[in-house]
C-alpha cells in the first residue's frame, strides 16, 4: 500500500479533495502548485453560490487537513518539468522554484513585509492592491509562509545587492536570499491534472472599455474587491474616484462568442455579485445584461428567480457585438440592442464583465509534454466517444475540474472524486 | 475543665469581638455563620471575609434555613482556616458527614453552644420575628423549652455540642445577655485565642444545670413519641401517617445525612414497566400511582435513620406536614441503640454497617 | 496519584516573548501548586520547530507528566502537531491542551501588561480544564466493503462496475425487469452524435456477466439499518413481499433516477388534445424502435416543433438536458429527411458543456429554426407564442414534441423513508452539500448518484457514480478497519429519562433509542461530536467526552477569577 | 374543540354521575381499569389509585378538592416505560392533561391506551389548607362543584387566573358550565367519540350556550390574570427585586420535585456538574466579601425558567409544596406566558406542535421579535 | 453607573470552525481586541446550554458573546440554528426577569470576518463597560 504513489497537479478544490480521499487511503500524494499557496481560486470568492456560504469557512477546513496530512507532500512554487513511463511507474521531474523563506523555520509573523524597500502590484488580488518582493498573496493564505519575487527583490535582481532588509528582520534565520531553484524528481503510480482554468482576457474586447474605464472590473476583480480580506476589506469603493457606485451594470457571457461555448456558471455568479452589492450597498440600481440564462442544477433557477427584479433588474439584450461600454462624464453608458432590436442606452457608475472561462496556458506544453490530446477549445480532452469518463486519451492520467473544462465547484469536485476511482482501480 | 475567656459584654457581642479579632488578624480567613439578610429577620447562611460584614451575623438565631453541614461540605476540605458557628444538631451532622467523606475537619474550627431549639422555618420568618425572637431568648435563659420550637427539638437530649472546638452556653445561661463565655474545647482553639487579648479562665458547665434540662427534654421525649402513634414499625399505622406523601422526596434533599446525588429510589431501577403494574393489579384490586411513595419512607428509614441527627429539617419542609423527622428520630434511636451508636458523637467512629434486603419489605402500595 | 502538569510555553521568536513576560507567566502559574498537583513549568523558544519539538517529546516523558499544556499559537495551527507529539511520548494527546497565546493575546493586545495578563488568565485556565480531562481512545471496528446499489439504470450499472472486484462484491437491484432505465431508449447519446446505442447494451452485458456483481430483478429495498461499513439490509420481491433476501454491506448508493413529468399537468399545454403532440420520451422510443418518427396515420410529419421549457416555471428548476435533447431530435428530423422544417421555440438557451453550444450551432446549420420566446401556449396541434420582440404568433404543426421537466421517480419519497434521506424542496434526494459534498447524504455510507439526486445527463450521471466509487474505495478498504470520531458524546445510563430530544436534534441520526432500556444512544460511528444533543439536554445525561460541563465550567471559572 | 355532545341530566351530584359513566364504560369493556384520586385512610389527602374493580370506583373522587400529586405524574409512573395491554382511562383536571400531553410529547407518558376524561374545573384548594380541615373543606368544595361556583376565593391562587379551566385536548370532556343538574359529555378526538358510540350516545347536543357560559368565566378569569401579572412584575423585576421575593427560600428544590413537567431523572442543579471547588467557593467569598447559601437560589429559579417554562402549564403544585411560601407558581406563570408567546407555543394544548427546542425555523430571527434584533442586524449581512 | 476602574470580564463562546477561525485572522491582521474579553473554543454553538451560560453569569461574567457560523454555513448541518433557539429562550427570560438581557449577545463571525469580529468584540466590550458591573458579582447574597 505505501508504496503507491500519485502525483496531483493543482491544489484546487478538486486537487485537494483527489488528495484526501487517496492519502486517507494510505496512498502517498505529491501535491504540485506552482503558486506559493494552495486553495485554488475557490478561496477568492467571499462567498460561493449557490447556498450563498463563506468559502474560506468552506475551504480552509480541507488546506488544514491537506497540510498537516502526512501523506500528503504538498509541493507549493513547483512545476512539473518532465514526465516519462506509463501507468503504474511514471517517472515525473518537479522544478522546485526557490521561495527563499524555509516552509519549516517560518512561522508566518509578517514581520518581513514592513522593512523591504521594494512594492510591486498583487497580481493575486487581481492588482487591485500592491504588495512587497517578498508577500503573502493575501492574510489567510496557506501555507502561511511567504515567498521573495526574485524580479524585484533587489538583493537578487543585484540592484542593491546590500539590501538584507527581510533578512535582519526575520528572528527566525527563515530566509535564505542564496535559496536555489531545484529539481525533484518522483516516481507515481498515476497523475491527476487539476490545475484549473483561466479567465478571458477581456482588454482584448475593445467594446467593453476595459482598461480604458477604471470602473470597468472583470468578474474576478469584483471578487477581491468585495471579499472582507481582500484589498479594500470589503469596501465597496471604485477605483480612482473611490466612491461607492449608484448604479451598477453586470454584463455576462463576455468572450461566449469568441470561445464558441457558454461557461455554465457566469449566470450564476453574475447575480450573485448583483445580491453582494444590493446587500452592502441597498440604494444602489443594478442591471444583469444577459443574453442565455444558464441555470444548469436544480437550485440554480430558483437562485435567478428570487433575485430577478427584487435585487437586480435582468436585461436581454439581442446581440453581443451591438453591446458597447462608453465613457460618458464622471460615469459609463451601456448601449445594446433589446429583444425587441431597439437601441437603448444605460448610465451606471460601474461595470463588471462576467468573462469566460478559458483554458490554462501550460495546457498545451503539458499536454505535449505528457501526449495527451486537448479538444479544439483548449483544455483537456477525456478519452475520444467516451461518454462519462475522467481518464486521459493516455491511460493512468486523469483529468478533474475546470482542466478538462468549464464548470462549477460540485461538478468539479465529483470529477476529482471520480478520478480517485480511477486512481484506486490502477492500484488494485 | 477547659479554659474559658470571659468578657463582660453579651455573648453575641462577645463572639463578634473575638472574631472581629481573629479575621483582620488573619488568624482566619473567614466566618460561616446564620446573617441577617434584611429588615425583617430573614437570615440565611453566609461565609464572611469582610470585617465590617460581621456585623450582620446572627450566630444564634433560632432556625434553621439548611442543615450547615451542607454548606460546610461545600467549603471543605479549606486552605485556610474558617470558624463555622452552627448548632449542636448541624455538627453533629457534618460529623457525620465527614465519615461519609463528604467534607473535611481540616482547617475549620468550629464554635457551637447549648441550643435552645430551633423554631421552624415559617414561625420564624413570621412578619412578627422580632417579638418572637426575643420572648425565645427570655424562655432559654431558664431551663425550659420554648413551646414553639420545632417538636423534634423539644424531644432533643443532644442540645450540648459534641466536638466543638468552642463552645458556648446558650440555654439556661441567664447571663446571656450581660456577659459571654466561650470555652476552649481543643488545642486549635486554644492556639486561636492566643494573641487575643482577655481574661481567660478555668471553667467547666454548670453540670445540674444541664441536667435539669436534660430531664425536661426526656420528658418532652416520651411526650413526642407518644403523639405520633408509632409504637412499633407496624404498616398500617405507617400507612396512615404517610398516605398524603405526595413522594416530592423534599425530605431526602435536605436532610444531612442523605449525601447520595441520585437516591438509589429515584433511579431507574424504580420505574417499573407497565406490565408489571397491570400484572401487580390484577393481584390486588387496587394500586397506589406513583407506587413507591411510602416504600421510599421506609427505604430511607433503612439507609440512615440510624444516623439520623434530629435536626427536623424534613418535618419542616415536608409539604404534606408529615411528622417526618420525629419519626425518624424515633426510629433512629431504637436501631442506632442495636449498635449502641450516636450519630455524629465522634469522627472517629465506626458507622454501624447495615445489610438491606429489600426483599423483607413487601412491594407497597394499599 | 499526584498530577504533574506540563505548563509550555512558546515564545514563539518575537512574536510571542516581545509582546509578553513570559517569565511573569511562568511564575505566576505556580499558584497552582498543590498537594496534589505539581506544575512543571518552562519556556522554548519555538516549540513547532524541528527541535522544539524532539524537545517536547523528551521532556514529556524525563519529566514523566501526567497531563500537558501548550501555550503557543492557534490550535487551528499546531493542535495535531503536539497530540502528535504526545502520542510518541506515551502521554494520551487528550490529557494535553493547547492554549493560543499568539493569535488572540500577543497578536491582539498591544499593552504588554495587559498581554501578560491575559496569558497567565488564559492558561490558568487550561490548567484548571487539563485536570478534568479524560483519555480517549481510538476504537477501530471492522468494516464491510460490499456495495449495494438500488436502481438498474446507468448510473446504478456505472457504480456496480466502478467498484465490483475480487475483494468488493456489489449487491445491485432493480424494481422493473430489466436493466438500463431509460437510457436504454436513446438512440444516440449526448454529448457527441456518434450512434452509441450500443454503449448502453455494452454496460448492461458487462454488468450482467460480472461474476462479483449480482443483480436482484424486480427487488426492492424493504429495511436498512446501520452505518459506514455496517449495514444490514432486507430486499424484497417487488410481486412476491414475502419472498425476502437479508445483506450484510458496508455502503449503499441511491441510483433511483428520474422521470418526465406529465405534461398535461402544465397550464400552457393541451397535450393528448391532439394525437399528435409528443414527450420527448416517446419520440426516443418511437425512432429508436422503429427507426423513423411518423405520425399516428403512419405517415411523415411536413413541419414539427419543439417545444423547450414546458412547466419549467411550475417546477421552478431547469432540468438541464432538455435544450441539449431537443437538437439531437432536431437533427433526428432532418436525418430523417431535410424537407422537415423544424422550429424549435426556446427562453433561455441552457448549454452547460463546453460541446453543447457546438451542437447547437451545428443543429443552426442543420436548417432548424430557432425562436425565442417570452410565452408559449400550445392547442392540439396549433401554438400561440409570443416572441422575444413582444409579437404575438399563431401557428399550426402537425406534429409537436414538448420536453417536460425530469421530475424524480414514483418511489421516492417512499425510499427516502425507508432510508431516512431526507428530499429537497423539488422532491429528489437531498445531499448533505450541495457545493463540497453533491453525492453524499446526512448518513454516512449512504450516497446518491445520477438523477435521483437532480436533473442532469448520462455524462454526469456515470462521473457521479465513479466519483462515489472513488469515495466507498478510499473509505471502505477491504481487510482494514475504519477509526471513527473519538471526541463523541455519550449517554449516562442512570441519568437519561430517554425523552428522546437529542435524538430528534440530531442532525447525523447518531442517536438511537434502546428500547428495551428505554434510553437513548450514541452510535459513535456516527456521532461527529457537534456537541448539540448535549446542549439539547435538561439533565446532565449526555456528556461531549472532550468538551464536558466541568471542561468548560472549570475553564469559564477559573477565567473569571 | 367540538361543537356537539351528548346531555344527560343527574340528580344526585355530577361526582355520582361520572363515577356511573366509568363504571358502565368498565362494565361495556371499553375500560379494563380507571386511574382515580382516592381519599387516603387518614382522610387528609388524595391518592391517585388504578383500579380495575368496579366496586371501589365509588370510593373515588372524579373531581377532588385538591391535587397532592400531579395526576401527569401518576401517568407517567404507570407508562413512561411503554403502553400495556390494559385499555385505561382516567378522569384528570385540565392542567394534569396538559401536562400529560407535555410528557407525552417528551415520551414520558404513552397514551396509546389511556384515555383522557377532564371536566370544567372549578379549581383545587392550597393542600396546607386541606391537610388540617379535610372533613369541612370536603363538604365546601362539594357546594363548589354544585353550585358550580368557577370564581371561589379558596381556591389556589393559580386557579384564580386559570382562564383554560374548560379549554383542554381531552379525549372526552365533562362540561357543565353554568348548567344546572345537567352536563354534556363531549367528545374531542376519535378515542372520545368511539367510546360514546359503543354506549350508544348521541352526541348530537349543541353546545353553544354551554360554550357562552365557559366564555364569561374566562373574562373574569382573564382579568384576574392581568391583574396578577401586573402584580407580579414588579416582584421580579431586576435582581435586586428577584433575591427579594427568593431570600426565603432555602433551595430544597421542592418546587422542581413537585413539577409535572420537570422530568429529569436528576436536575443539573442537583448535579455533581453543578458544584464547585471549596477553593472556588473561598476564592468568590474572598473577592465579595461574603457569600451566601444556597449559592443557586436565583440561579436555579432562572435555569428552571429556561429549562421548562416553555411547556409550564401554571398548575400551580410548585406553590403548594414550597416550605417558606414563595409565590413560585405565579412568577412561573408569569414568565411563560412570555416565553410561550416568543415560541408562538401554547404548553399540552395540542399533541402535533412539537417542544419548540427540538425543532427550528431556517428564518425565524424576525419572529423571535427584538430578542435576536442584535444577531439579525449584525449576523444577517449573510442570510 | 460606569465606574472608571471598572474593567468588564467577557467571556465569549466561539465555535471552532467559524468564529474561532475569524478570531485568528483578526490577530493575523494585528487588530486590536480589547482584553476584557476571553474566547472559550466549543466545536459548535450549538454546544452551548443554559446550565452553562448561567454559571458563567453567576461566576462574575459581565457579559456573555455566543458566536458561529452564519445560519446555513454550520460544519454541523444545522447546529447554529438550534443554538440561536436556546439563545433566544433564555435571553426571553432574562428580558422577562429584566436581569440585563443585553448582557447576553449572539452573532453569526465567518472565518474570513476578522474585520468584522474585531469590531463587534470591541463594540460589545465597550457596551458592557458602560453598563456596568454586573449585579450578580455585587452580591454577597451568593
Amino acid at each position: 500500500m505505501s508504496e503507491e504513489k500519485v502525483l496531483i497537479m493543482g491544489s484546487g478544490l478538486p486537487g485537494m479533495r483527489a488528495s484526501l480521499l487517496l492519502a486517507n487511503a494510505g496512498k502517498t500524494v505529491y501535491l504540485v502548485e506552482k503558486l506559493s499557496n494552495i486553495g485554488g481560486d475557490a478561496i477568492k470568492n467571499e462567498e460561493s453560490f449557490p447556498k450563498l456560504e463563506c468559502s474560506t469557512c468552506m475551504v480552509a477546513p480541507t488546506q488544514q487537513e491537506v497540510l498537516h496530512h502526512p501523506k500528503i507532500k504538498t509541493m507549493t512554487l513547483c512545476k512539473v518539468e518532465k514526465i516519462t513511463g506509463k501507468v503504474g511507474k511514471f517517472n515525473v521531474s518537479i522544478k522546485k522554484k526557490a521561495r527563499f523563506v524555509s516552509e519549516t523555520d517560518c512561522i508566518g509573523c509578517d514581520a518581513c513585509f514592513p522593512p523591504c524597500p521594494v512594492s510591486i502590484s498583487n497580481e493575486w488580488e487581481e492588482n487591485l492592491i500592491d504588495k512587497k518582493a517578498i508577500f503573502v498573496p493575501c492574510p489567510g493564505s496557506l501555507p502561511n509562509v511567504p515567498m521573495i519575487n526574485t524580479e524585484h527583490c533587489l538583493h537578487i535582481n543585484g540592484k542593491k545587492k546590500e539590501c538584507k532588509a527581510c533578512v535582519e528582520a526575520c528572528m527566525f534565520d527563515a530566509i535564505n536570499l542564496d535559496d536555489k531553484d531545484e529539481m525533484i524528481d518522483v516516481e507515481v503510480g498515476a497523475i491527476i491534472i487539476a490545475i484549473g482554468s483561466e479567465t478571458y482576457d477581456v482588454s482584448t474586447l475593445s467594446q467593453f472599455g476595459y482598461g480604458n474605464n477604471p470602473s470597468v472590473y472583470t468578474a474576478m476583480e469584483f471578487e477581491r474587491l468585495f471579499s472582507s480580506n481582500g484589498p479594500t476589506k470589503g469596501e465597496l469603493t471604485l477605483r480612482k474616484t473611490e466612491k461607492e457606485p449608484k448604479s451598477v451594470a453586470i454584463i455576462h457571457c463576455v468572450g461566449r462568442e469568441e470561445q464558441g461555448y457558454c461557461s455554465g456558471i457566469c449566470c450564476m455568479y453574475s447575480v450573485k455579485h448583483a445580491h453582494f452589492i444590493k446587500h452592502k450597498l441597498p440604494k444602489t440600481k443594478i442591471y444583469n445584461i444577459h443574453t442565455d440564462i444558464c441555470v444548469a442544477d436544480k437550485t440554480y433557477f430558483n437562485f435567478v428567480e428570487n433575485f430577478r427584479d427584487k435585487e437586480t433588474k435582468l436585461i436581454y439584450h439581442s446581440s453581443m457585438k451591438d453591446l458597447k461600454v462608453e465613457k460618458n462624464g464622471n460615469g459609463l453608458s451601456v448601449n445594446y440592442l433589446s429583444g425587441l432590436g431597439a437601441k437603448e442606452k444605460l448610465d451606471v457608475d460601474m461595470v463588471i464583465l462576467a468573462s469566460a472561462m478559458v483554458p490554462g496556458e501550460e495546457n498545451k506544453e503539458i499536454s505535449e509534454m505528457i501526449g495527451i490530446d486537448l479538444d479544439n477549445h483548449g483544455f483537456f480532452m477525456t478519452k475520444k466517444d467516451m461518454v462519462g469518463s475522467v481518464e486521459s486519451s493516455k491511460e493512468g492520467i486523469f483529468i478533474a475540474g475546470c482542466a478538462e473544462g468549464p464548470k462549477d465547484i460540485q461538478t468539479s469536485v465529483i470529477q476529482a472524486e471520480a478520478t480517485v476511482s480511477g486512481v484506486m482501480k490502477i492500484f488494485e | 475543665m477547659s479554659k474559658v475567656i470571659k468578657i463582660d459584654i453579651n455573648s453575641k457581642q462577645g463572639l463578634l469581638d473575638f472574631l472581629e479579632h481573629l479575621l483582620s488578624n488573619n488568624e482566619i480567613s473567614g466566618v460561616m455563620s446564620l446573617r441577617k439578610i434584611n429588615e425583617n429577620g430573614i437570615c440565611d447562611y453566609g461565609l464572611i471575609t469582610e470585617v465590617d460584614d460581621l456585623k450582620s451575623i446572627e450566630p444564634f438565631a433560632p432556625v434553621m434555613p439548611v442543615n450547615a453541614s451542607h454548606i460546610l461540605s461545600s467549603i471543605t476540605p479549606a486552605k485556610k482556616p474558617i470558624i463555622a458557628i452552627i448548632k449542636p444538631c448541624e455538627l453533629r451532622g457534618f460529623v457525620e458527614r465527614v465519615k461519609r467523606k463528604q467534607g473535611s475537619m481540616k482547617n475549620i474550627i468550629t464554635v457551637s453552644y447549648t441550643c435552645g431549639g430551633v423554631l421552624p422555618l415559617n414561625t420564624f420568618q413570621s412578619d412578627d420575628n422580632e417579638k418572637i425572637v426575643s420572648e425565645y431568648f427570655e424562655t432559654i435563659k431558664g431551663t425550659d423549652t420554648p413551646e414553639n420550637v420545632r417538636p423534634v427539638c423539644k424531644a432533643c437530649e443532644h442540645f450540648i455540642p459534641m466536638t466543638a472546638d468552642i463552645t458556648i452556653s446558650v440555654f439556661g445561661n441567664k447571663d446571656f445577655n450581660s456577659k459571654s463565655c466561650l470555652m476552649m474545647n481543643t488545642e486549635q482553639a486554644i492556639k486561636l485565642s492566643k494573641s487575643y487579648k482577655c481574661e481567660i479562665v478555668e471553667k467547666k458547665m454548670d453540670d445540674k444545670l444541664m441536667d435539669e434540662i436534660l430531664k425536661k427534654r426526656k420528658a418532652g421525649k416520651e411526650k413526642l413519641y407518644k403523639e405520633i402513634a408509632i409504637t412499633k414499625d407496624g404498616l398500617d399505622e405507617f400507612v396512615d401517617i404517610f398516605g398524603k406523601c405526595i413522594g416530592c422526596h423534599g425530605c431526602s434533599r435536605v436532610c444531612p445525612i442523605c449525601y447520595c446525588t441520585l437516591c438509589d429510589f429515584e433511579s431507574s431501577n424504580y420505574d417499573y414497566k407497565v406490565d408489571l403494574i397491570e400484572n401487580e393489579l390484577s393481584q390486588k384490586d387496587g394500586l397506589r400511582l406513583p407506587p413507591d411513595t411510602i416504600f421510599f419512607q421506609l427505604g430511607r428509614l433503612n439507609h440512615m435513620s440510624f444516623s439520623c441527627i434530629g435536626c427536623g429539617q424534613c418535618e419542616d419542609v415536608c409539604p404534606a406536614g408529615i411528622p417526618v423527622s420525629s419519626i425518624f428520630k424515633k426510629v433512629g434511636e431504637s436501631t442506632a441503640e442495636l449498635f449502641d451508636y450516636i450519630p455524629g458523637k465522634d469522627v472517629e467512629e465506626i458507622i454501624p454497617v447495615m445489610m438491606i434486603k429489600e426483599q423483607e419489605f413487601p412491594e407497597v402500595g394499599e | 496519584m499526584k498530577k504533574k502538569i506540563g505548563v509550555y510555553v512558546c515564545e514563539c521568536g518575537p512574536n510571542i516573548a516581545s509582546k509578553m513576560h513570559i517569565d511573569k507567566i511562568l511564575e505566576s502559574v505556580k499558584s497552582h501548586n498543590s498537594e496534589d498537583v505539581e506544575i512543571v513549568p518552562i519556556k522554548h523558544k519555538l516549540l513547532c520547530s524541528v527541535q522544539g519539538k524532539k524537545f517536547l517529546e523528551e521532556d514529556i516523558k524525563k519529566q514523566e507528566l501526567t497531563h500537558l499544556v501548550v501555550a503557543a499559537c492557534s490550535p487551528r495551527e499546531h493542535n495535531t502537531t503536539f497530540m502528535n507529539i504526545c502520542k510518541k511520548s506515551d502521554l494520551n494527546p487528550y490529557l494535553y491542551k493547547m492554549i493560543n497565546i499568539r493569535e488572540q493575546v500577543a497578536w491582539v493586545i498591544p499593552d504588554k501588561e495587559k498581554a501578560t495578563e491575559k496569558a497567565i488568565q488564559y492558561i490558568n485556565g487550561g490548567i484548571s480544564r487539563v485536570q478534568y480531562q479524560g483519555e480517549l481512545f481510538e476504537n477501530k471496528i471492522d468494516a464491510i466493503p460490499d456495495v449495494l446499489v438500488i436502481g438498474g439504470g446507468i448510473s446504478g450499472i456505472e457504480s456496480a462496475l466502478s467498484l465490483a472486484n475480487e475483494k468488493r462484491k456489489v449487491v445491485l437491484i432493480e424494481k422493473t425487469d430489466k436493466l438500463g432505465g431509460n437510457s436504454v431508449f436513446y438512440k444516440k447519446l449526448l454529448p457527441r452524435q456518434g450512434a452509441e446505442k450500443d454503449f448502453i447494451a455494452k454496460k448492461i452485458a458487462e454488468v450482467t456477466n460480472n461474476k462479483n456483481i449480482k443483480i436482484h430483478l424486480e427487488t426492492e429495498l424493504e429495511e436498512i439499518l446501520g452505518f459506514l461499513g455496517n449495514f444490514e439490509v432486507t430486499l424484497r420481491n417487488v410481486n412476491n413481499k414475502d419472498n425476502k433476501i437479508e445483506i450484510k454491506i458496508g455502503a449503499t448508493i441511491v441510483a433511483t433516477g428520474f422521470q418526465l413529468s406529465n405534461p398535461t399537468s402544465f397550464k400552457n399545454v393541451k397535450y393528448k388534445e391532439s394525437d399528435e403532440v409528443y414527450t420527448s420520451l416517446e419520440i426516443e422510443k418511437m425512432f429508436s424502435e422503429k427507426g423513423k418518427i411518423l405520425l399516428s396515420s403512419g405517415s411523415e410529419p411536413k413541419t414539427v416543433a419543439l417545444v423547450h421549457c414546458v412547466g419549467k416555471d411550475e417546477k421552478k428548476y431547469c432540468s438541464q438536458i432538455c435544450c441539449n435533447y431537443m437538437m439531437k431530435i432536431a437533427n433526428y428530423f432532418k436525418e430523417q429527411s431535410k424537407e422537415i422544417k423544424v422550429k424549435e421555440f426556446y427562453k433561455d438557451l441552457c448549454l452547460p458543456n463546453k460541446d453543447d453550444e457546438k451542437l447547437f450551432r451545428d443543429t443552426e446549420k442543420n436548417g432548424v429554426d430557432f425562436v425565442r420566446i417570452k410565452d408559449i401556449d400550445i392547442q392540439g396541434n396549433e401554438i400561440k407564442y409570443t416572441g422575444i420582440n413582444g409579437k404575438n404568433e399563431k401557428t399550426k404543426f402537425d406534429m409537436i414534441v414538448v420536453a417536460p421537466p425530469i421530475e424524480p421517480k414514483a418511489g421516492t419519497k417512499n425510499l427516502s423513508q425507508i432510508i431516512d434521506i431526507p428530499l429537497d424542496e423539488f422532491g429528489f434526494f437531498q445531499e448533505v452539500h450541495q457545493t463540497t459534498n453533491p453525492t453524499g447524504t446526512a448518513t454516512d455510507g449512504v450516497f446518491i448518484v445520477g438523477t435521483a439526486q437532480g436533473p442532469k445527463g448520462i455524462s454526469n450521471s456515470m462521473l457521479m457514480s465513479q466519483a462515489v466509487s472513488g469515495k466507498i474505495k478510499t473509505q471502505l478498504i477491504p481487510g482494514e478497519k475504519i477509526i471513527p470520531e473519538v471526541k463523541t458524546s455519550e449517554i449516562l445510563e442512570a441519568y437519561c429519562m430517554g425523552c428522546k430530544t437529542c435524538l430528534e436534534v440530531c442532525c447525523f441520526g447518531a442517536i438511537y433509542f434502546d428500547e428495551i432500556k428505554g434510553i437513548s444512544r450514541v452510535n459513535e460511528a456516527l456521532c461527529r461530536g457537534c456537541g448539540n444533543c448535549i446542549a439539547s439536554c435538561p439533565s446532565e445525561a449526555i456528556r461531549h467526552k472532550h468538551f464536558t460541563s466541568e471542561q468548560l465550567f472549570q475553564e469559564v471559572i477559573e477565567i473569571l477569577k | 374543540m367540538a361543537n356537539n355532545g351528548a346531555k344527560i341530566s343527574f340528580k344526585n351530584g355530577l361526582q355520582n354521575q361520572m363515577r356511573d359513566f366509568l363504571k358502565e364504560c368498565m362494565k361495556k369493556g371499553i375500560f379494563d381499569a380507571v386511574v382515580l384520586p382516592v381519599r387516603v385512610p387518614a382522610n387528609d389527602s388524595y391518592a391517585w389509585i388504578l383500579m380495575n374493580d368496579i366496586s371501589i370506583v365509588d370510593q373515588a373522587n372524579p373531581i377532588p378538592p385538591v391535587m397532592p400529586v400531579q395526576g401527569a405524574k401518576a401517568l407517567k409512573s404507570l407508562t413512561r416505560k411503554g403502553d400495556g395491554i390494559l385499555k385505561i382511562a382516567t378522569i384528570m383536571k385540565p392542567c394534569e392533561i396538559r401536562a400529560t400531553i407535555e410528557l407525552a410529547k417528551l415520551s414520558q407518558v404513552n397514551l396509546e391506551n389511556i384515555t383522557l376524561i377532564s371536566y370544567d374545573c372549578p379549581g383545587a384548594i392550597p393542600m396546607s389548607i386541606y391537610n388540617n380541615l379535610s372533613d369541612d373543606m370536603e363538604i365546601f368544595y362539594n357546594d363548589v362543584v354544585s353550585e358550580n361556583n368557577f370564581v371561589s376565593e379558596k381556591m389556589k391562587e393559580v386557579c384564580g387566573f386559570c382562564v383554560d379551566f374548560s379549554d383542554v385536548p381531552d379525549d372526552l370532556h365533562f362540561g357543565f358550565t353554568g348548567l344546572e343538574n345537567e352536563v354534556y359529555i363531549i367528545p374531542n378526538t376519535g378515542k372520545g367519540n368511539s367510546v360514546l358510540e359503543k354506549l350508544e350516545m348521541k352526541s348530537s347536543e349543541n353546545l353553544s350556550q354551554w360554550k357562552k357560559n365557559v366564555a364569561d368565566i374566562k373574562k373574569i378569569k382573564s382579568k384576574n390574570r392581568i391583574d396578577i401579572y401586573k402584580q407580579v412584575q414588579p416582584t421580579v423585576d431586576g435582581l435586586d427585586n428577584l433575591q427579594k421575593t427568593y431570600e426565603k427560600c432555602i433551595g430544597c428544590h421542592n418546587c422542581q420535585s413537585a413539577c409535572p413537567i420537570c422530568y429529569c431523572r436528576q436536575c443539573f442543579f442537583d448535579s455533581t456538574a453543578s458544584e464547585q471547588s471549596a477553593n472556588t467557593l473561598i476564592d468568590i467569598a474572598e473577592k465579595r466579601g461574603g457569600i451566601g447559601f444556597p449559592r443557586d437560589k436565583i440561579m436555579f429559579q432562572v435555569g428552571r425558567m429556561s429549562h421548562m417554562s416553555l411547556s409550564c402549564v401554571s398548575c400551580g403544585q410548585c406553590m403548594d409544596a414550597c416550605p417558606v411560601n414563595i409565590p413560585v407558581a405565579k412568577i412561573f406563570s408569569f414568565v411563560s406566558s412570555k416565553t410561550q408567546n416568543t415560541f408562538e407555543y401554547r404548553a399540552g394544548f395540542s399533541g402535533d406542535e412539537p417542544i419548540p427546542l427540538k425543532v427550528y425555523k431556517d428564518d425565524e430571527l424576525s419572529k423571535i421579535h427584538e430578542i435576536v434584533k442584535n444577531a439579525e442586524s449584525d449576523g444577517s449581512e449573510h442570510e | 453607573m460606569e465606574k472608571k476602574d471598572f474593567t468588564p470580564k467577557i467571556i465569549g463562546f466561539l465555535c471552532n470552525w467559524c468564529t474561532y477561525a475569524a478570531a485568528d485572522q483578526a490577530g493575523a491582521l494585528k487588530k486590536e481586541i480589547s482584553p476584557n474579553f476571553s474566547v472559550i473554543r466549543v466545536m459548535c454553538s450549538s454546544r452551548i446550554d443554559h446550565n452553562l451560560l448561567l454559571t458563567t453569569f453567576f461566576n462574575g461574567a459581565d457579559g456573555i458573546l455566543i458566536a458561529g457560523c452564519h445560519p446555513g454555513d454550520c460544519h454541523y448541518d444545522k447546529g447554529n440554528y438550534y443554538a440561536r433557539r436556546r439563545y433566544a429562550l433564555l435571553k426571553d427570560v432574562m428580558k422577562t426577569l429584566n436581569l440585563e438581557p443585553e448582557r447576553l449577545e449572539l452573532s453569526w463571525i465567518s472565518a474570513a470576518e476578522g474585520k468584522k469580529y474585531s469590531e463587534f468584540v470591541n463594540k460589545f466590550s465597550e457596551k458592557i463597560k458602560k453598563l456596568g458591573p454586573s449585579p450578580i458579582n455585587e452580591s454577597k447574597l451568593f
